[in-house]
């Protein structure tokens, strides 16, 4: 199989959907000519014109705005956020509009629009660039949301997002751009809602997605060596939650772990914790124990900042503990 | 006597011209009329509890709405706020449908479960009332921007009142259908309050239309008391929009003679510019038009029986109608 | 001791802290001349005069900004949202710059601002007017968010969070500002973040806050009628969360029900799930069970939107289905 | 050659007043080199991986920042961009502090935690620097409000590129200072690029002060390659603010000689459209009217050195700083 970075296979969704579907059009801050602030959309613009390919003004209410508007006659926008931490000005069109306007129409349009950035720590970006959007909008009915953790399912996930009647959120990560996988040849498609087992193990079983997933499938490696097998399972979409797949690790494994770079109170995985000790109580033999940024803004310096984020050791450290519990 | 100002002439084309012309204002006066009625029976039945939620009422501003969707086509979109009623009814929605919806009913336009801020019509292009303010106009942006993409002429008309043009959202879209040269035309209903708010505590500039100059955006501005008067400045904007792909900023001089939803009481204002106001009513101001073009005051009162009878015909297919069934709370939620 | 709505007690707090502390300032949409969309600062203008009680345009993201940087130039303003739902087009002024510009500063600035306001459904005024914000703000460290129930804490928790030099939301209810309850004469101060017993119980224990107070107390009352005591603990303060005195009575009850109107995804509740299972890991005889909203946009039809919010019969049903785990 | 346009005459009035003219501008060129100097310092650490995060320089837009603080009282207000060196230099804040902010370390101006675009100083009134694209001109409008509240004669200066005026938050801001005649003066500094998008590209008119027309504000624009000329046309504003309590949107056309940020290659641009504006470069323009006064050489160079050895000074001072430590992690975030 192709080995693709993240980038390249989000772009590569991008233009096979562009060549498919004429109603696709993309639009955002520097998406044309300057081929992307990451690079994502390098060449589009030149492969499919001003018109499907648009620079957007520093306005992303407005754009957001206009592009739900355009997916209620028909489009079917993609939407980039040149970061998450941008769309806060956007909450309102996601919140309001995005998400409700096919309930209050009593379903007469429905909203196929596609928003997707990086989301997350960069790297010293400090605190109003640093921040994980996940909690604030699965918290809301009416929005999908997904989190690709490999060149594979970016490329498959994007793809079922475009194509999807609901809109459809894709939290990337600059940090993950640059990352190489496998990608399958010709049409790829990964469902929504759909998690998938990164690693398989007895022990313990790690919940997490997206960033989560590289530190969590090191620190099972490290066990690994000591002969302790844990599972890792990789949500890939938040909303809808397949937790099914981690429920039934934890069903064998009886421990529990989610790890997140969100901050704490009320992120993805408070919701993970809540599910899994309903469905797993009989089984667990120690509280569902989460490991997440720490509960604070960014700081700016780098010490610090890589003391606010999980870590492959912070993992390691969290399973031991449950690991003993 | 009929008002001075800005007062149609009789058209002086000949009699078919006249014909026409009489026959165009006798339907945008029955219009005007149905919304006032419409709104009339609405209120009563708010008041006696058969409806719930916000409740505002156009009843004032009739000829905005009606002078307006009469300069539009079947491809062209409307957008407007939670102050909706008149525009659905302008759109040739039904009154059952429209009655049906502030029950909460199955038969409503959006099945009840928009309710009285949020009426949909998508076989009249009608795309909702919203209600937060200044929030639709970006939409109304994005449904403009799609009928230029798709090489349409559609264009696409989006509401809003003077008090929503403080709000980021409503600068953030005129800057985007200025710069790519949106068919849109943006109206705002300036009624003078907005809630219990006169717009000089609100707005640093009375006249709003100048807003435009930011944007390089044309603009008009004029009374809403003579539909037919109200119609041509529409056609002109809306012809601007469809052959020229350019957007325009409309500020209509109008009123609202009810409190700002159905819980206000309205005192900040006195009941002498209220008075004053009615004076130029654009329902009566359309029927003394129409009789000096020769219409009786019988063919009037029959148009109020008609209207009357329909309303009535509403109220009851409403509380006739079922109420949305509990599977659609999930099932609307998402496609 | 007297007996005051909470609408009365919410603007006896804001009489008393504008006549303490000439600092303090009222800001928002109707808050002067028209007394108040809700009346909670009615009488307020012509007590302290157009200077200090403002009528805004409807600009919240201006107004709340301009509430954020007077307030970090050492005025105390309080800002009135007309209701929490438009505070979304504020969101990103109260993400990044209310809960960050202490931290961003390292320190030097402060950002004594309080955001208030009704939350939640009202009274069939449709899904873009009846939604629960308390998740989306709690998950922000650098907010305190508190949610009072009662009209003693009503006052209390305002006039605290007015002199808390960090910035404070106030989520209350349109459906309680009519309701009714002792308030202490004189001085009245309620800590953030502490939570309160609502009442004693040995068989299960409800936790809760705001509107979902009374609910509770109903349910458990009707429990208590057939012999059964339960337990509810009132939480008020949601950031920080005072936990420790529902993890208490969970200890000796062994089972845990929350409630909340707000969607279930990520509510508080599952932040307040994620606590009792790591706390009273051992003690627990039932996994911790949630009365939500239901995961929709809220329909204006009444029959429906009675469905989809809380009641005394749903928290009836769910206590029941726990205590019989 | 002194280039022409709007070169400022030698002062006509006497001994003393050319002496303190010629004094002022000593002043102000010294601090735009030292910006200069210390953003290069700053380039040359970024590159060697001392410096983290994204780091936008202000290289050409020196004369900007200089001469619009130049007019400012210590009772006044400033709020900046992301880009808030020079705004910070300007202000009078050491070399030291703000290049250890770079570093991250505890010694910097906003100890370590806020890095290149939150560069704060109470001390000062450095309000900030912010990084979402007009989401601190509502807070410039606050520290006005409480100038006025307190009847204080403060005035904020708040600073934007020409990118950020099509974002709600500019627009809501410039509605209220307006309505509510705040002393705020806004500065647009037109660099012309937003990343990498032309200013024809976000905005339908070119010319960014006719914005103040929406809001019946005064307005001014005017290019800054002449230190002395920017702060005449800042005290005139910061005049209007003190003394009438009104606002002015400037807009200060300049250009910015390095890419967006440290990661950006600047292809957009020709090299001969960047050279062409170098022509006109603020620090040698000041150099140039200096010398005229009678300034010599060698006295321009003595100041180069010393200026070169602050900031040499501030990156070993930077460098030598220590780290903050953990604890502030949480203990910052509430206060
Ligand atoms: C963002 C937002 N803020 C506040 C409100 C509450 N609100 C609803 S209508 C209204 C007044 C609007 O006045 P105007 O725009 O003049 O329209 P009118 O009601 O006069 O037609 C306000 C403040 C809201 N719905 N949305
Ligand atoms: C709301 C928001 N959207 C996008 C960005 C990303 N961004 C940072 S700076 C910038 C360009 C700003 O250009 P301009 O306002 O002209 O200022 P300049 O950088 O030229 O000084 C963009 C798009 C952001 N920081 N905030
Ligand atoms: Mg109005
Ligand atoms: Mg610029």
């Amino acid at each position: 199989m192709r080995e693709l970075r993240i980038r390249e296979a989000l772009r590569e969704a991008l233009a096979e959907e562009l060549e498919r579907d004429e109603r696709v059009f993309l639009i955002g801050e520097e998406v044309g000519h300057y081929q992307g602030a990451y690079k994502v959309t390098e060449g589009l613009l030149a492969r499919f014109g001003a018109a499907r390919v648009i620079d957007a003004p520093i306005a992303e209410a407005g754009f957001a705005g206009l592009a739900i508007g355009a997916a209620m006659v028909g489009l079917r926008p993609v939407v980039e956020f040149m970061t998450w931490n941008f769309s806060a000005v956007a909450f309102d069109q996601i919140l309001n509009n995005a998400a409700k306007v096919r309930q209050m129409s009593g379903g007469q349009f429905t909203c196929p629009v596609v928003f997707r950035g990086p989301n997350g720590a960069a790297k010293q970006v400090g605190a109003q660039h640093s921040q994980c959007f996940e909690a604030f909008y699965t918290h809301i009915p009416g929005l999908k949301v997904v989190c690709p953790a490999t060149a594979a399912d970016a490329k498959g996930l994007l793809k079922s997002a475009i194509r999807d009647d609901n809109p459809v959120l894709i939290l990337e990560d600059e940090r993950l751009y640059g990352v190489k996988g496998p990608v399958p040849d010709g049409e790829h498609l990964v469902p929504l809602g759909v998690s998938r087992v990164a690693r398989e193990g007895e022990r313990a079983t790690v919940v997490t997605w997206g960033k989560g997933v590289a530190p969590a499938l090191q620190a099972c490696e490290r066990l690994a060596a000591e002969g302790t097998q844990c599972a890792v399972v990789d949500l890939r979409s938040l909303r809808p939650l397949d937790h099914g797949p981690a429920a039934e690790s934890v069903q064998r494994t009886g421990r529990a772990l989610v790890v997140h770079e969100a901050w704490p109170y009320g992120g993805v995985g408070a919701e993970v914790v809540d599910r899994l000790q309903r469905e797993c109580f009989g089984a667990l033999q120690a509280p569902v124990l989460r490991v997440t940024g720490r509960d604070a803004s960014m700081p700016y310096n780098k010490t610090l900042e890589d003391l606010v984020v999980p870590s492959a050791d912070t993992v390691l450290r969290a399973l031991r503990a449950l690991l003993a519990y | 006597m009929l008002p001075r100002r800005g007062a149609p002439e009789a058209p002086q084309r000949g009699a078919k011209a006249v014909h026409e012309h009489t026959a165009l204002l006798r339907e945008l006066h029955r219009t005007m009329l149905l919304i006032r009625r419409f709104e009339e029976a609405a209120a009563k039945a708010y008041s006696q509890g058969r409806i719930g939620g916000f409740l505002h009422l156009y009843i004032g501003q009739e000829a905005s709405a009606v002078g307006a969707l009469s300069a539009l086509g079947p491809e062209d979109y409307i957008v407007g706020t939670y102050r909706d009623h008149g525009l659905a009814l302008a759109r040739g929605m039904s009154a059952r449908a429209c009655m049906a919806e502030l029950y909460g009913k199955a038969t409503g336009c959006s099945r009840g479960m928009g309710g009285s801020m949020h009426f949909f019509d998508a076989s009249r292009k009608m795309m909702g009332g919203y209600g937060i303010v200044g929030g639709h106009v970006p939409l109304a942006a994005g449904m403009a921007f799609a009928s230029k993409y798709r090489k349409e002429k559609g264009v696409t008309l989006c509401f809003l009142g003077e008090g929503a043009v403080s709000i980021g959202d409503f600068h953030e879209a005129l800057s985007l259908a200025a710069l790519w040269h949106l068919p849109l035309v943006v109206v705002v209903e300036n009624n003078e309050y907005a809630m219990g708010t006169p717009l000089e505590r609100t707005l640093s500039v009375a006249d709003v239309s100048l807003k435009a100059l930011a944007y390089g955006m044309a603009r008009d501005r004029f009374r809403a008391d003579d539909v037919l008067t109200v119609r041509e400045h529409f056609q002109t904007a809306v012809q601007r929009a469809r052959e020229e792909s350019l957007p325009t900023l409309l500020e209509v001089q109008t009123y609202r003679y009810r409190g700002h939803s159905m819980s206000d009481p309205g005192k900040y204002r006195t009941a002498e510019e209220v008075e004053a106001r009615k004076r130029n009513d654009c329902v009566h101001r359309a029927e003394l038009v129409l009789q000096e073009w020769g219409v009786t005051e019988e063919e009037l009162q029959a148009v109020g029986r008609s209207v009357e009878a329909e309303v009535e015909d509403a109220v009851r297919f409403a509380e006739e109608s079922p109420e949305p069934s509990e599977e659609l709370i999930e099932a609307l939620t998402y496609a």
